[in-house]
């Protein structure tokens, strides 16, 4: 039990990958679709900037820091590429969106879907 | 170089294509002491449908979803049972990477 | 030249970035179309000489390690401590196999391109999308970091999703882009999430420092898993292959064989995972049972669609499937067996061998029939069989290159597709014979569908609506020209290819230690 | 019934990564650390930067960084691709 | 086309932004933040713009050909730096001990130097400038094509 109350961020972490493939799977609006996406990419850097905190530690920058331990520096690199990355995704996925809508006059996946088979 | 060696069995191009040059070569000596009197363009050659009239050439062509059409009529059923996944539907195939997902770790955390 | 050895692993991928970003200034400063034009093939020319040097280096002296930011290249740990804190790029044979592929090809691509792309707005994206691209593809191959791996994964997804839905005045072109972005970001995604569950428990994102440190917890399980179903939806394995048909129907001409490239590097990754992350420490039998199961789904259920279909491209998208199960098989069959010595001295390093050997055939010959379909969708402007017919009459080096493809695909000697097989089918029938029978009747199966497409489209009477339609224009030609002089040479001298490229990626993937060592130094 | 499938392998899955969250360690004290305590300890020495978080991302882990530049060029690269004009008539669809 | 009041307002914030966004891009080696928080923060004024005046006010002012050109310099100028150091290894922080942002601070917290930090303040430079053009041009095209206009070609 006390597991659950130290992972916690991980935890709330997993639940929201979960949740987001569940919108990813079961909504069919494309910008719902895309909003389950960022939702994912949330929970993986909420998970990664999580694996780097120290019980009261710093932020790993040493103009005028207190004393004590400092959080792990890599962790939050990797989230600044992350999120910069889920930032590019979203913008070209909205693009191709708008332009399924010219074409089709609808955002459902399967209104909106031309090739099967 | 030419030779891939396996050990057990060995495949060399070269010489199968100087057996294929052979083989062709007595092929067409054959041909050649065929029928000298076949002519093309003439009666011989032409199509005979029982004297009705024969359709043109475009309209001879055969199209290609008419082609191997047995093929397709014997297995509908696995046809039929095959096009069901193929829904085209991106949400479906969100489905499917999360359903292998699950099987895999499964097997992955079943198997140790 | 000494320089160029050293810097020769960054330098083929930083030059294509660093081509993509000066790309659009060259458009439009006054150098215009023809400049940029000349400055990609200029590019592409000198990164294929230092590909050259490269493959060249790393076949004679061994794994190349390049550490970023190290005073020295080779000095992958800081001094005192055991762990790479920098970014390291480590090329072996599997790699510079890789790089040798992709290179072909995107050469092949950008000349045919070249006059493809004529009379179209936007060319200065389109080539630098290009560039970029390639550039992902080889930082895939080259990297030695998971986390870099994932960074070059994005690269290819994006660039990759605008290339195909680069027609966008149709609808069909943007939603395949629309679906392989979106099955891209999702697994990569999950290949960041498994990548961090990894930094979790050993606090390093180096690749030989992982399986350095690997114990094999019930957390690497859940990311083994993650990472090969990653892995598998990019490769487009039954069942996760359903968005490529639509993607590689969609994409334009020069664009579909890198897309095809792309999902073969993704292929790379996994067995990069699965053999030298992985491999030290788990008995390989059950995930190299899993890739088994999808190779031999991949080749059935992809070929029998395939008979089916009536778009050209949607017909060579599903064989593009049905192949890559070859290749999955092939390798399954070495890595189910990889910790039995005498059964993979047996036949596992032929089946290694033969799975390997078909990537690099099957991406040339593939490349060449799809752009032989697109140099027909240029002339008259439909994909649909049905509507073709006696093209052969008017389009004769095309119809050429089709019969050379579809000969190489369907496995006729003496063309290349046959010698892989032929590797496939001896070491798979030791294996276990079942799978050996499935997959020669879907070489068999493959042979019918591109001879109905051959007679539908190439054979019969001149069709009165193509009577005018000429040959494609040169650059096209020489494009294709390059991938049959590909397939013809590989097909008359494999046992040269096998010893000479093959042969260092499979001892690359078999030998992990060799590969742990040139970053972690001592024996493990 | 497709909804119900579904539905069940995505509870497994959610399943197995909610189990696998609470085998890391516990938060607050990761362990081990040694490639950061290294970057912690000699960032400022060998970049001459305060932020450790800067050297990481420009120094030490440089190349991600020229990758990350590289994926915005790409996505912006992509999005101008797709809203260019189609004055200049293209191949006919 | 938002009201005089808001357009007025605007005119006068942007000012601030951009010398906040410039702050937090020049300060990234000594404080948080850096080339991406601060382009971010600038394109954030932009946007701002945008809602105030509509798209084609903006596109007076902005246009694609100096967007493409800030975007495509900024980034040629991020490798560049990475290429200088071949002397020695790609990426090596060669700046570190010269003239131009080469102290070293003192170990351990310290007031922070501004010249520190060898060429991480010039790739922050480089790639808040890339930021600034990359964010700005896919808004303001996104923006144009969602009426149904077009950025010139």
């Amino acid at each position: 039990m006390e597991h659950v109350a130290h992972n916690f961020p991980f935890l709330a972490s997993a639940l929201l990958m979960g949740i987001s493939f569940y919108i990813v799977i079961f909504r069919k609006n494309l910008i719902k679709l895309i909003m389950g996406i960022g939702m994912l990419s949330s929970g993986v850097n909420l998970f990664i900037v999580a694996l780097g905190y120290r019980t009261g530690g710093n932020a790993p920058i040493y103009t005028d820091v207190p004393e004590g331990p400092m959080v792990l520096s890599v962790p939050q690199a990797l989230t600044l590429t992350s999120i910069v990355i889920n930032v590019a995704v979203l913008a070209l996925m909205l693009t191709m969106v708008v332009h399924i809508y010219r074409h089709t006059g609808d955002i459902d996946s399967e209104k909106s879907r031309k090739l099967k088979g | 170089m030419s030779v891939v060696d396996y050990g057990y069995a060995v495949w060399a191009p070269l010489i199968w294509i100087i057996a294929l040059v052979v083989i062709g070569i007595m092929v067409l000596i054959w041909r050649s002491r065929g029928q000298k009197s076949y002519k093309k363009g003439t009666a011989q050659t032409d199509i005979f449908l029982s004297g009705t009239k024969v359709p043109s050439e475009e309209q001879r062509h055969v199209k290609s979803e008419n082609i191997y059409w047995g093929f397709f009529e014997s297995l509908k059923g696995l046809y039929r049972a095959m096009m069901k996944p193929h829904t085209g539907i991106v949400n479906d195939y969100l489905l499917w990477f999360v359903a292998i997902l699950a099987i895999t770790i499964l097997i992955l955390v079943l198997a140790g | 030249m000494d320089f160029l050895v050293t810097h020769s692993p960054i330098l083929i991928v930083a030059l294509p970035l660093v081509a993509a970003f000066a790309i659009p200034l060259i458009s439009i400063s006054r150098a215009g179309d023809r400049g940029r034009n000349i400055f990609s093939l200029v590019i592409f020319g000198l990164i294929s000489f230092l590909v050259a040097i490269l493959a060249k280096n790393v076949h004679t002296v061994g794994i190349r390690v390049y550490t970023f930011g190290a005073t020295v290249p080779e000095l992958t740990l800081p001094h005192g401590y055991m762990v790479p804190v920098r970014i390291i790029f480590e090329v072996d044979g599997m790699s510079i196999f890789m790089g040798l592929i992709v290179t072909t090809v995107a050469l092949a691509s950008l000349i045919y391109s070249l006059h493809f792309m004529k009379s179209q707005t936007g060319q200065a994206r389109f080539y630098s999308l290009m560039m970029l691209l390639y550039a992902a593809m080889m930082g895939l191959a080259f990297t030695g970091d998971m986390f870099n791996m994932f960074v070059f994964l994005e690269i290819a997804s994006i660039a990759g999703a605008g290339l195909a839905a680069y027609r966008t005045n149709m609808a069909d072109a943007v939603e395949g882009g629309f679906k392989y972005i979106v099955i891209s970001a999702i697994s990569a995604l999950l290949v960041l999430f498994a990548i961090g569950i990894l930094y979790a428990q050993y606090n390093v994102l180096n690749i030989a420092a992982l399986a350095y440190y690997m114990q094999y917890t019930s957390l690497d399980m859940i990311a083994l898993g993650l990472l090969a179903g990653a892995f598998v939806i990019k490769l487009a394995g039954v069942p996760l292959h359903m968005w490529a048909p639509d993607t590689y129907t969609v994409a334009p001409a020069g664009t579909t064989p890198m897309i095809l490239a792309a999902s073969y590097t993704s292929m790379y990754a996994l067995y990069r995972v699965t053999f030298t992350l992985y491999g030290g420490q788990i008995n390989t039998t059950a995930i190299g049972w899993i890739v088994i199961i999808v190779g031999v789904l991949s080749m059935f259920v992809g070929v029998m669609m395939a008979v089916h279909q009536t778009d050209i491209k949607r017909m060579m998208a599903y064989h593009a499937i049905s192949q890559g199960g070859y290749m999955l098989l092939g390798v399954g069959v070495g890595l189910a067996v990889l910790t039995d010595p005498v059964a993979l001295a047996n036949y596992g390093r032929d089946a290694i061998n033969g799975g390997i050997f078909h990537i690099i055939n099957h991406v040339f010959y593939k490349a060449l029939l799809f752009m032989t379909a697109e140099a027909i969708f240029f002339r008259i402007g439909t994909r649909d069989t049905n509507k073709m017919g006696g093209l052969a009459r008017n389009m004769k080096w095309t119809a050429a290159f089709y019969v050379i493809g579809a000969l190489a695909i369907s496995g006729i000697p003496p063309f290349n597709g046959f010698a892989s097989k032929l590797l496939i089918y001896e070491a798979v029938l030791k294996f276990n014979p079942i799978l050996s029978v499935i997959a020669m009747f879907v070489s068999l199966v493959t042979l019918a569908s591109f001879a109905k497409v051959f007679y539908a489209a190439f054979t019969g009477p001149e069709m009165p609506a193509y009577k005018e339609v000429k040959e494609v224009p040169k650059s096209m030609i020489i494009g294709m020209a390059i991938l049959a002089t590909c397939v013809i040479f590989f097909g008359l001298f494999p046992g040269l290819v096998v010893n000479t490229i093959v042969a260092p990626a499979t001892n690359a993937l078999i030998n992990h230690e060799l590969y742990i060592n040139a970053v972690m130094g001592a024996v493990p | 019934m497709r909804q119900v499938v579904g539905l069940i392998l995505l509870l497994v899955l959610v399943a197995f990564l909610v189990s696998g969250m609470l085998l890391i360690h516990p938060f607050g004290d990761p362990s081990p650390s040694d490639m950061d305590d290294y970057i912690i300890e000699n960032a400022q020495e060998e970049t001459g930067s305060n932020s450790v978080v800067a050297s990481v991302v420009f120094d030490y882990r440089g190349l991600d960084t020229l990758g990350e530049a590289t994926i915005l060029f790409t996505a912006v690269t992509g999005v101008l691709l797709l809203v260019r004009t189609l004055k200049r008539k293209e191949e006919s669809s | 086309m938002l009201s005089k009041i808001v357009r007025t307002v605007a005119n006068q914030l942007i000012l601030f932004i951009l010398v906040f966004g410039l702050y937090v891009i020049a300060h990234g080696h000594l404080t948080p933040g850096g080339g991406f928080q601060g382009g971010a923060v600038v394109v954030s004024g932009v946007v701002m713009l945008l809602v105030a005046f509509n798209s084609q006010e903006l596109k007076k002012s902005l246009r694609e050909r100096l967007l493409t050109i800030m975007e495509s310099t900024g980034a040629l100028i991020f490798a560049a730096l990475g290429f200088a150091g071949l002397g020695t290894v790609f990426f090596y922080n060669f700046l570190v001990g010269s003239p131009i942002f080469g102290r070293i601070p003192e170990p351990g917290p310290n007031p922070g130097d501004f010249w520190t930090g060898g060429f991480i303040p010039l790739m922050n430079f480089a790639v808040g400038i890339k930021v600034i053009a990359g964010l700005s041009a896919v808004i303001l095209a996104i923006a144009l094509f969602a009426n149904g206009e077009e950025m010139e070609e």
